[in-house]
């Protein structure tokens, strides 16, 4: 086992499957040379790898993306990162009209195997465009997988699968959890499936369902719950497109209450397809409205810490909502 | 204009050229005709692009060097070693299209066996990804070259932008070209851009830009004999703007009546690059009027059962229609 | 009363809208000139309005979602159009940084009030990059609106009162819609209200929610079944986002059944967020599942007959799912 | 290096111009004091680029013309009539804060009242956003000029060649800047681009490009003063690119040590345009030493004095947090 952080356990997987497979190349701005992103994720690539398979790109991520479709046809492995989740958005079209389509529109003739990484989410007062979550813009894009680790072991397994992955696959890092989360994960080679929902907690009385910042909120208050005699499941989204229905599905049965927590505005999260989903499938199970927490429907999170502190999910709010539907 | 013998190319290799023009323009013929008579939905047209393709594309090695085409280079992929038959899946959406089994609309050409890589139908989103293919030649340490192609409007999209600064900046071996008809659907070009000529973008981006007369053969094959012998040495990108002529409407949903006069339209006849070309090839002696109409039946009747043969294959099965969406 | 076609009635309210207001421009590629747009919406616009009230751009759709905000900014109403919804994809950046937040991120000091607009839909042998409804895409990023017609007289009403709106909205068209629909509108000044679903239809045995194509089958599917005795609520959406959740809620209690249709992929659609409203406010009222009918999760519609027939959501298939809730 | 007389101001105005320069210094190290104790949670600065700054903004009339800035802009905002006081409110995110009312972070200028157009945080958005602006001169039928700056490693987002396309096309009163500082945050511009000179891409959209030493005052202003006679009589558009200095780290989240050499960094005090700047005021005898420390005093008391009233103000209101989202 070795401790680390879940900031250096993307960087292990990372650095593992370069040595492993030499077709795998990592580049975005600040990428490559000493700095090693502006967050430090990759930090020694270029140094051990070399600065044509770890490389500093120009300002541009229409182009990053563009760049891991075409490496992706001659059968490397690109990742590439956009500096901070916001920054995807010049590159929609790429990911969207290219990496995500290369596949079907030619039956697998030609296909566009890729990580693209990017550091999502609030609290670090980065005001509306350092702190968006924005996968639910490439929500719902067949082709198109999106996963996000929420603890230090699926940081690093997880980033493993997907380089191994032969989809495109959007890496979302939660910048509040770099540092935050420090663990004990193993030393040898191991990955965590690209495709499936995690039961991080196991419990009889409420379901909560989430991913990232949030997902650690809620773990933290079932066990303040659990004291109280609440036992709560806790399911980590992990693949947030496509979802794992089964897993999902199976833990709303379970308990018969449901919440479902973002740190994402309410509207068009995720979220929101995981309630159609359980309201499809499970409604009959149900002993409560579906309940979904997140942020208010404004444009991401102003910079103010009095604004900020508004928009925000807390412990609080997770533990309070728990708590109400556990009374439900 | 420049003789056809100035081009150095023997005898043979210059019937070939005149081989692959002629056939560009029938097949084209052919599917305006099934377009027509409501065999393919669609048809959109190279028609006065077929020299300048032509002399374009003989200047690479098709058999290691990969095309990221656009909608109108369909002469240009005949040399790259598509068949009419090929190009007739296409139009027919037979499940056989190499291009894309009959997923995308006709004229989105590619294929895997000829080193054709598919595109969309959104514009010019092939420049970054033909800097991944070009990069893919660096690592793998080959002297293979990406040639990648839009038209006038298009060029103007920020991804090429961004594509090009990126060749300049790692020296890339790929060739962009602009085929510059005028026009962009009704829009003529002084509402597209107000520079002299289109090419003086390649410095702007750090490498050669070479404007060419595409009806002129030989200027247009020497210039790209020149930037493909220097990207494959090493020395980096070039853009080349060849000014050809759209002869026909924009697309089978456009009628070009509409906003070009009848004058304009007369003129480009005259201004035809196949004749001009076959011109040309009487006057140095290459081919007589007479072995000109024998190539000419020769490939009436290869494109007639071509069209049989294409027409007779099978359409997708509607069951495949979540197939390859992603990797299994 | 005036008898016109969906298609005309845009083109009619947007006229209106010019010559009440000089404040209002029009732009987009081939907006401007004889053309008027690829399907004829803007037609005789430039002539009546002059060429620097209604004009081409380039082919660059991040220039005319960013030329529309600073048009904004000044006081200005801009209508910008996407020649297809599937290319507003290189235009997001601007819409979700730029237009979406303009207000919000100065607290009112500077405003954008914009129409975008969109043509999308399938069912026109469009394949995958002409048939698209990107509306999800956009979708939950407050400061924006998306609103759709699915009449002639909404088509006037509500594209005049996105031209008033003094917020950015994107409006979306239905291309199949276009020529499809005609009907007797008034001649007097209307407007149709920005953030309001409509229900266009009562009934108190089902509710079927849709928009666009989907929604015009839903009724013709509802004639039917009231033949067999099963009355049908079909409320219009309209107002895609926000989602006027009152409308949405009150006739999912109405009925106790719902069936939710869209054309476009399933997961992450519109109808997801609608899913998941009625399944947080008004569960106990359900008499069974939340149904969603859609297309299946490809990337949008192949080309291919046999394929796009697969794809589309049916008047067949939203009948069989009507009687199938009913029967429930 | 001209002369400072070359530059034909008088000595009132040219005073006026160092007083802004040492002021935009002044404010800048108080903002980082902020930030190092801890009141201010980010800064990112100006030093550096202070002469030039001054020398582009005193080329314009603010009371009409518009500016839309980046980031390192905050001593052009304050020629454009923004006061110290303004600025640290928005550091502070403070309601009153004229920039965004606490909802962007610090250093994101704006200002109604001063003809300054908010700007994101996503790099260049604001280039198509200034054609808008000048394109409202043309409907209005006003002289005024809009102006836009981004550094040279955002200079190659793909928006930056749109907006600049349609400018030539529209022969718009728009100037362009870049301000070349040699880095986008770690990357230096041999990975940025390849071209001599990023103001050759002014030809190749049409209009002039100029490079100017941003660090010579006279050079810097007689060029502005050009276009911008230029642009306000109808001639078009400009792209100036001013060669500076990034004197400090990239931003408070940055340390330039890790990539820059020692002996880089001091080369950078020692061309600073400052201290080159007040080797010019006293051998042309504009003022004395001593004179120069009054100045530096006056600038200091009201900097304190704006740091102690801005630091008083409210914050915004959490209840205020779903504020203008959308108008009333
Ligand atoms: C991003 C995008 N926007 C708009 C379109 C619609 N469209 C297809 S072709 C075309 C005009 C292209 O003109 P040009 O680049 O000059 O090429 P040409 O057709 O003349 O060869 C347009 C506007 C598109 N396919 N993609
Ligand atoms: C679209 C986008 N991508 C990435 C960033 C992150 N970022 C902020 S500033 C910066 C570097 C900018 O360099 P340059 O344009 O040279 O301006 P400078 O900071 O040197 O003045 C980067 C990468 C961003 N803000 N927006
Ligand atoms: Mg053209
Ligand atoms: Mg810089």
């Amino acid at each position: 086992m070795a401790m680390m952080t879940y900031l250096e356990a993307i960087r292990k997987g990372i650095e593992e499957e370069m040595t492993r497979d030499e077709k795998v190349v990592i580049f975005g701005e600040d990428v490559g040379g000493v700095k090693g992103g502006v967050f430090g994720v990759t930090k020694g690539l270029a140094e051990k790898f070399g600065d044509e398979r770890c490389f500093n790109t120009p300002l541009t991520e229409g182009q990053i993306g563009g760049l891991a479709v075409g490496l992706g046809t001659m059968g490397y492995r690109a990742i590439g990162e956009f500096q901070f989740a916001d920054y995807i958005l010049p590159a929609v079209n790429q990911l969207i009209s290219e990496a995500s389509r290369m596949r079907y529109r030619t039956k697998g003739d030609w296909t566009a195997p890729i990580v693209y990484r990017a550091p999502y989410g609030g609290g670090v007062r980065g005001g509306l465009y350092h702190s968006q979550s924005t996968e639910k813009v490439l929500f719902g894009q067949p082709g198109l997988r999106i996963v996000t680790p929420s603890s230090v072991y699926d940081a690093k397994g997880l980033i493993k699968a997907a380089i191994r992955c032969d989809d495109p696959v959007l890496f979302y890092e939660h910048k509040r959890l770099y540092r935050l989360l420090k663990e004990d994960v193993p030393e040898e080679d191991y990955v965590v499936p690209i495709d499936k929902a995690n039961v991080v907690r196991k419990g009889d009385d409420i379901t909560v369902i989430g991913y990232g910042m949030v997902l650690n909120h809620a773990l933290k208050a079932a066990d303040a719950l659990s004291e109280e005699g609440i036992e709560a499941e806790v399911v980590d989204v992990r693949s947030l497109y496509p979802l794992d229905k089964e897993t999902l599905i199976k833990a709303a049965k379970k308990t018969g209450k449901v919440l479902l927590v973002t740190e994402d505005n309410k509207e068009g999260s995720i979220m929101s397809e995981i309630a159609a989903i359980i309201a499809e499938e499970a409604l009959f199970y149900l002993d409560a409205p579906i309940k979904r927490l997140a942020g208010p429907d404004s444009p991401s999170m102003p910079y103010a810490l009095s604004l900020e502190r508004e928009f925000l999910v807390t412990e609080d709010k997770v533990l309070a909502a728990m708590k109400e539907l556990a009374e439900f | 204009m420049k003789t056809l013998k100035e081009s150095g190319l023997n005898k043979e290799e210059m019937i070939q050229a005149y081989t692959h023009i002629l056939k560009g323009r029938r097949l084209d013929e052919r599917l305006w005709q099934l377009t027509r008579i409501g065999k393919a939905s669609f048809n959109i047209s190279g028609q006065g692009h077929e020299v300048a393709q032509v002399a374009m594309a003989m200047a690479f090695e098709p058999e290691k060097d990969f095309f990221l085409p656009y909608y109108r280079d369909m002469t240009a992929c005949l040399v790259w070693g598509m068949s009419a038959k090929d190009v007739l899946l296409g139009s027919f959406g037979k499940e056989a299209d190499p291009s894309s089994h009959g997923r995308q609309m006709p004229n989105h050409y590619g294929s895997k066996k000829h080193n054709i890589i598919s595109h969309s139908s959104t514009v010019s989103t092939q420049f970054p990804l033909a800097t991944g293919v070009a990069y893919s030649a660096l690592l793998a340490k080959k002297d293979f070259v990406a040639l990648t192609a839009t038209g006038e409007g298009s060029a103007n999209q920020g991804e090429v932008q961004e594509a090009m600064n990126f060749a300049g900046v790692k020296k890339l071996p790929v060739i962009f070209v602009i085929e510059n008809n005028g026009y962009a659907i009704s829009v003529g070009i002084k509402e597209q851009y107000a520079n002299e000529t289109m090419a003086m973008r390649g410095p702007a981006y750090g490498f050669p830009g070479i404007q060419v007369n595409g009806n002129d053969f030989t200027e247009t094959y020497l210039a790209f004999k020149k930037v493909v012998a220097d990207a494959r040495e090493g020395k980096g990108p070039a853009l080349i703007e060849m000014m050809v002529q759209r002869l026909t409407s924009h697309s089978a949903d456009d009628d070009h009546t509409v906003y070009r006069s009848q004058k304009d339209i007369e003129n480009l006849k005259k201004n035809d690059g196949l004749l001009v070309m076959e011109k040309q090839l009487i006057e140095e002696g290459y081919l007589t009027r007479e072995e000109m109409k024998d190539i000419d039946s020769r490939l009436k009747a290869e494109i007639n059962q071509a069209t049989d043969e294409a027409e007779a294959m099978a359409d997708p099965d509607p069951e495949t229609i979540l197939e390859q969406v992603y990797a299994d």
